[in-house]
């Protein structure tokens, strides 16, 4: 299991292959990389705020439950935080198992959890304002999928 | 006991981070002396529904006790990912 | 849409970074890599047999359902065909969308048809005996799901 | 009409395509003309639920019609990804 909370950039590329290659019994992975989309002309960037301590915590407890819940080989999670520019890789998750349905399952729930219950808040700043991201109720209703 | 605050909640109320005494029993006895307080805490906290708390990094609610604690943080719903 | 069948390896991080950086409106891209795994000591290696110009065909047109049916922005299959060793890279899928719950279905629905419904067929081979890998009846149900 | 064999019926045909006249309006007809023809086509074709069968590159059912048809390709279920 291996989670890292960091202001720098990450290549998801070559996170996806160190993490394949580690996993010599793998069948299946899969990635999820989440990426800064310019929402408007105006977006300069997005700025993410964490709460150091909690985060790496909740990451840890949301990647142990996927692996209480499904067979999984490993799970990988890398999650930025600070200023970032449209088109960065904010973060990235892989899940690697020996059959697919595990992996693209574990994959999904480690999103939904994420997604609301990691410490985490965007803000888009543009040249004329700065939004706070709000959470969405369908990211709230996706947990009660699991 | 350590407060914490963030995201628009940290702007709202001014500060990221305080340290105060206080006997309040639980989350919600803590909310009603921060809103009394001053008035941007009565401001930052008017719709506790939009809130979310975790005392000693522990997501929680805002019936939970405060007894033991050290750390108890405001924020936003989550939005990661 | 990108579909590539191809005796040749490929490397599963470039293709997701070239994959990635295509999309600028892209919030969420979904990888899956196939990975051959060494089922027994003895393996030597799979054999991946296909239909050579049926087998574009098939992918393309499953491409295109999933294109249809989720709000995709692109969509990425590669598979090999030939001898492959334990630990290479069989296959891949990409899917990007602006929003991950797009990204994840399409990703699992294109695995579930091109795993039964794009003419290849696997074969292990081993030291002593070689095998054909039965299709699995959890993969044709899989295919009620959608 | 181009015949094709894929996978373990290749190698119980013992060949991966031939070419061959045929009045068989359907696949079930094809079949039926092919397994008269020689044992191994017989042993081959068993157990039609155990096979698929594609016409001109397309995925169909053994009742299918071969009016138009140039190309039919046999094989068990397929396992790719």
């Amino acid at each position: 299991m291996d989670i890292r909370v960091q202001e720098g950039a990450f290549d998801p590329g070559i996170e996806l292959n160190g993490f394949t290659d580690g996993q010599p019994n793998a069948g299946a992975i899969v990635s999820f990389t989440g990426v800064v989309r310019k929402v408007s002309e105006k977006m300069q960037f997005m700025q993410i705020e964490h709460y150091p301590g909690m985060t790496e915590n909740a990451l840890r407890s949301i990647a142990s439950n996927a692996v209480e819940r499904w067979s999984l080989i490993d799970v990988l999670i890398i999650h930025r935080f600070g200023d970032l520019r449209p088109a960065e890789p904010i973060m990235m998750v892989a899940t690697a198992a020996k059959h697919r349905a595990d992996a693209f399952a574990a994959a999904d729930f480690l999103m939904d959890f994420l997604k609301s219950r990691a410490p985490f808040w965007k803000k888009e700043v543009s040249v004329d304002k700065s939004t706070w991201v709000s959470a969405k109720q369908t990211d709230e209703d996706a947990l009660s999928r699991w | 006991m350590d407060i914490l605050y963030f995201a628009w909640l940290r702007e709202r109320v001014g500060l990221p981070r305080e340290t105060i005494n206080t006997d309040a029993k639980t989350v919600a006895d803590l909310v009603s002396e921060l809103v009394e307080r001053e008035e941007r805490y009565a401001v930052a906290f008017a719709d506790i529904s939009a809130l979310r708390v975790a005392t000693d990094q522990e997501l929680t609610d805002f019936d939970a006790s405060l007894e033991g604690v050290r750390e108890v943080a405001f924020f936003p719903p989550m939005t990661g990912g």
